[in-house]
């Protein structure tokens, strides 16, 4: 993982793991890539930057090979994101106090899903299981929503290439459908979205990286702009493809699964709004 | 002496007491396998109680009373289960289509057997290479004699595999600009020569299909309307899809038209509870939003039937009707996503499937609304060019021979 | 009045004086008109509903002339329509009681505001001053909000028919504006906003008129679609209008004024999307 | 030996804090009377610090320094009160235009006396006939020697009566396709035969004026560019005028770009307290909302002028700057009225004016920056047919000589 220290075991191919670790998800994102992205990091970067020298030997090693997969538990445990998957859980409670527990010792149970690759789980964790590790969800939230974010920009980058690209090979009325401007305006102002997406989510990387006095709404931002965005983009693409758009052969549902997911996840658009507002104007 | 509406819905609601099932709740069991026979059957009990086809002409089966007839019915019907699904595509469309231009012949062959539930019919317009352009169909008939033979391949068809006949349009004529060139055809489906694929769409189900029709031959006496006249028939067809498609057509009978015409209001009502978001501020205010069009959207269908069916609106003001059903569609579901929250992810499985995860199935599926019947854009073309009066958009294949037009992947 | 029954000196064009009312009011859009529509309406109403032989005699000759102006105070009174203007309150207390008070037992203090010919003010009632009558408010409510509804359709649709004349007489690029998809698309959606609006106006009318069992939620449904959709349809239209449109020598902004107004009186669209909550799963 | 930019920000840091007055919060007392004077002395001040003219050549005035150098200064002067008005249009279109295709003379001459703040510009490219098609223009100039004759009207340019000089854009030449007859030429606003007249706009300002051409003379030597070739010079200047109004010009000095480039921001957080709507859960959504667009606003500013700068993104991207922009002013003055309420209907009249007041007024201006400067339905052309490479809109009026081409009123 590119956010565990070179001592631990980890390293990155700049300064800060961080902004690798964005390029590496949005890759992700334009292949609609299965992995485990946000939970292995999460849990690898929190063991890393907390844990005890008993759990990085415990975990890390099998964390950074890949032998082993991590999830994060905070709040309810309602969907955790690889959770049956799963070899070790980092647990945030409400408090915000944290624990490292072994799969073997939650309950998990798997859940349905809109991703038909990416999969989710219930897991309950007793309560005095694990053990304590610092760290109080906050950062792990932080990472976790820049890395989906700079998926879901990956996602809206691959959809928006190739519907510009089938546009300009469909031809509808002698014309190629490219030449119409009501078309031609809608994906201009996708251009736009795709370029405020990836604008919003590079500055919310660099400022966990520089740990920013405003990174928590820096990132907040990103997922408040960029969660309902992606889904309604995704949508005008389909749209601009035809009746194509929404048959099972074509990829496009696929990308539309991921983003929905990634929309729905680690703090709906609407949480990081109340997020935002927090900052500005006080809790609710 | 002729019944009053009163009167006639005071007899329709004792027979549908008396003779249909209960209505179905949730629109996603009326797209469950087996569903067509129940419709046909249903559909036979209204010809039975002599309540089919109530706008139809009563020459070709139907009863041929004014619309209001149909309202009431509608109205009565709302507590049974009604065969919503051959109002579209079968009664409201083709055999709309049918009464408009179809020979005494054809009517007589069709239209009752149709009001009996025993023929569902298909539109075959759309084309792999054509997207809207309909009129820019490949799919040729070479006349031999007293027959056509047709060679091609359609798609997007709702259902043709479980349909008994299709209207079919296709190129009988090369030499002259497309909209010349072209003739419709009463087709049957299941026969030598056709054969039928579904398509499986996003969200697993299998609606449509795509036909290839390879030396089909079709009688002379099945052309509908005149021979390389066939456009004049697809525009009337394509008004009729319109007003169905948007609520306002005097065919439906019953209140669901169109699938998941119901727009998801209910189930959004289901979920916030299941959720426990009731006196959650911002989900207050997405169920308002979501509820009030659907106010917008039942008065928006009364205004226009009642403009196009005085005169007041042109015919093609059918298109709002359409743009708005489909948007609000869009607009609808993007409510039900954002109402789910967390749960739009991932959810327990479940018999039957909570709330959540069919709004975020259905997701998927947004578009099929704004795509099938004329797409969003066609028909934001025909309001501002042919209700509005704006200037017609430039055709790169107007008045040119249609063997010369540029294509996809030409 | 329309809404006052013929028996008090009142009297419709055709059963039901709200229909009548409400093409009235779409006129006082379509040319901004001044006059203050629905505080008159809402009190002559409420007198000829509920009020005893003295308070007709008192008010309803002088109010159905036009000789003297009726506001309604409602809530804590601080924006009320034609306030400084009126000769008589009708007051609806937070408890739904309603009272009759001459305009000298209050105090009246003239506001700014949006549009430059109707004007607000806010009025302090003392308690206990003026006489009871009968009603709770919210027959008030619905006859104010779909009249300012009908009002509001009458704006939009004289802009929109302005707007489509403008598009065909102006030339750009040698070619009128009308000729260009990207605008005739959102002509097309404009259209379908205003025929919405018409639509869902009449519906409200008709049920206030019926007394239909879920008035309420119809004549919520219409303010809340069509509050901001008609500032927002207005400013497409300002779009369109080109530089133009944003002078004070053209009419536009007056359009706009009137629908800001509005949409922001008797009720935002958030508080009438709310009111249709509570009918559909309880109160917040 | 060269000041690194770290040192620069030091040195201007202790010479701002010792010379300019504190910044003005309030943006819309930037349109206050009298600011123009006010924005002449500060850039006098600048000057005579040495920190005017940061990114222009040293040769005429300017420092010479890389963009990095205005950045670190803009950082820096965010808490003092800068001539934001001078940046746009004067410094960021007007003088950039003149870098790029003023003759020597020509800088010399004017140059120096901008960034010394002597000298305001202004643009005059739109007539009242002509909206977005500003190549399609109807005042003329016609040769007389050394000198060449203006005739016509010229209309939104912005502060007009209180600017000195305009870079102004003529038909020379009737019979060649539009764009091939223009010319671009430098105007003398206060002189003989120029009557500039000020436009009222919707919140009562007069920001805008129009003016009137009766035989101006011109000499040759003010020609910009050359002769007919003047849609070559107007073309730079939109591109400037894109990345100056969308914020990514090395050529504006302070954070204030473009009016109300502040976006209400904190107008909105001010009004959302006067209303005590802190803990309205809808209320803070929109908060929430306006205050992440403020976010990508800025990031998207950084991206491209980046991805411009170093090549990866064509010039032509500033126009996602300029429609990110006014889109964003758009939604974020909807925010606004929607957060005000009842309260943006009518007010107390107060002196200030509350916030919910400024908002209503703001909110009939609220097209002004989707207008001005390219509209955003011409940036949607740009981006999709320049940047994404998309086929060119038809035009009527291409190859044909001026003097044929169908006009408004014609």
């Amino acid at each position: 993982s590119m956010l565990v220290s070179e001592a631990d075991g980890g390293g990155s191919f700049s300064r800060h793991g961080i902004l690798d670790a964005v390029l590496v998800a949005e890759e992700m994102g334009a292949a609609v890539a299965p992995g485990p992205l946000v939970p292995t990091n999460v849990v690898a970067a929190t063991i890393s930057r907390h844990g005890t020298d008993g759990q990085k030997a415990a975990w890390l090693p099998g964390l950074l090979s890949g032998e082993l997969i991590g999830a994060w538990v905070a709040g309810d445990g309602a969907i955790v994101e690889a959770g049956a998957q799963a070899d070790v859980f980092l647990v945030t409670g409400a408090d915000g106090a944290q624990r490292i527990v072994a799969a073997a010792d939650a309950t998990v149970a798997p859940l349905g899903g809109l991703d038909l690759v990416r999969r989710f789980a219930r897991v309950d964790v007793p309560v005095g299981v694990g053990e304590s590790i610092g760290g109080d969800g906050e950062r792990e939230l932080l990472i976790a929503v820049t890395l989906q974010c700079a998926e879901t920009c990956g996602v809206i980058q691959r959809i928006f290439d190739m519907t510009l690209e089938y546009m300009g090979d469909r031809y509808s009325f002698g014309r190629p459908i490219s030449s119409y401007q009501a078309l031609k305006h809608r994906m201009a102002d996708n251009k736009m979205y795709v370029e405020a997406s990836h604008a919003v989510t590079s500055a919310a990387a660099r400022a966990v990286a520089d740990e920013a006095a405003d990174v928590a709404v820096q990132v907040s931002a990103a997922k408040s702009y960029i969660g309902a965005l992606a889904t309604e983009m995704i949508q005008d693409c389909v749209q601009l493809h035809g009746g194509i758009g929404v048959t099972w052969e074509h990829d496009l549902h696929l990308y539309l699964r991921r983003a929905t997911v990634n929309r729905a996840t680690y703090g709906t658009p609407a949480a990081h709004r109340d997020r935002i507002a927090t900052a500005l104007v006080g809790a609710a | 002496m002729t019944e009053t509406v009163d009167e006639f819905r005071t007899r329709a609601r004792a027979w549908l007491k008396d003779n249909m099932p209960p209505a179905i709740f949730d629109p996603w069991d009326r797209r469950a396998e087996g569903r067509r026979d129940v419709e046909r059957a249903l559909q036979r009990k209204l010809w039975d109680g002599g309540f089919a086809g109530i706008c139809f002409p009563a020459e070709y089966g139907g009863l041929g009373l004014p619309v209001e007839y149909q309202h009431a019915f509608t109205e009565e019907s709302a507590p049974y289960d009604m065969p919503y699904g051959i109002n579209l595509p079968t009664l409201s469309i083709l055999a709309a289509t049918l009464v408009d231009f179809g020979s005494h012949e054809q009517k007589v062959r069709h239209l009752p057997a149709i009001l009996r539930g025993e023929e569902l019919w298909v539109q075959l317009l759309s084309e792999p290479s054509g997207g809207s352009d309909l009129a820019g169909c490949l799919t040729r008939a070479d006349r031999d004699g007293d027959v056509f033979v047709l060679n091609g391949s359609k798609i997007w068809s709702s259902g043709a595999a479980e349909s008994d006949y299709g209207l079919c349009l296709v190129r009988t004529n090369w030499d002259v600009p497309k909209h010349r060139g072209l003739t419709m055809f009463i087709l049957k489906i299941h026969q030598p020569g056709v054969k039928v694929e579904q398509i499986r769409q996003v969200d697993g189900s299998m609606e449509f299909c795509q036909e290839f029709f390879d030396d089909v031959h079709v009688p002379v006496t099945d052309v509908v309307g005149e021979i390389d006249d066939g456009w004049t028939v697809a525009t009337r067809l394509l008004t009729h899809e319109r007003e169905a498609v948007g609520g306002g057509s005097k065919y439906t009978s019953g209140r669901f038209v169109g699938h998941d015409a119901d727009s998801g209001d209910n189930t959004l009502v289901q979920m916030m509870r299941g959720l426990g978001l009731e006196r959650d501020a911002v989900a207050r205010q997405l169920i308002g939003e979501a509820h009030a069009r659907q106010f917008v959207s039942q008065a928006l269908v009364q205004r226009i039937s009642r403009g196009v069916a005085t005169g007041k609106a042109p015919p093609t003001s059918g298109a709002i009707l359409k743009l708005f059903a489909a948007t609000n569609q869009m607009r609808t579901i993007e409510i039900g996503v954002e109402l789910a929250g967390q749960a739009a992810a991932a959810w327990p499985v479940a018999e039957p499937k909570t709330a959540e995860q069919q709004l975020s199935e259905m997701s998927l599926w947004r578009q099929g609304l704004s795509l099938g019947g004329g797409s969003n854009e066609m028909q934001r073309n025909i309001v501002s060019e042919r209700v509005l009066g704006m200037p017609r958009e430039y055709a790169a294949d107007r008045e040119v021979p249609y063997r010369e037009v540029k294509r996809t992947g030409g």
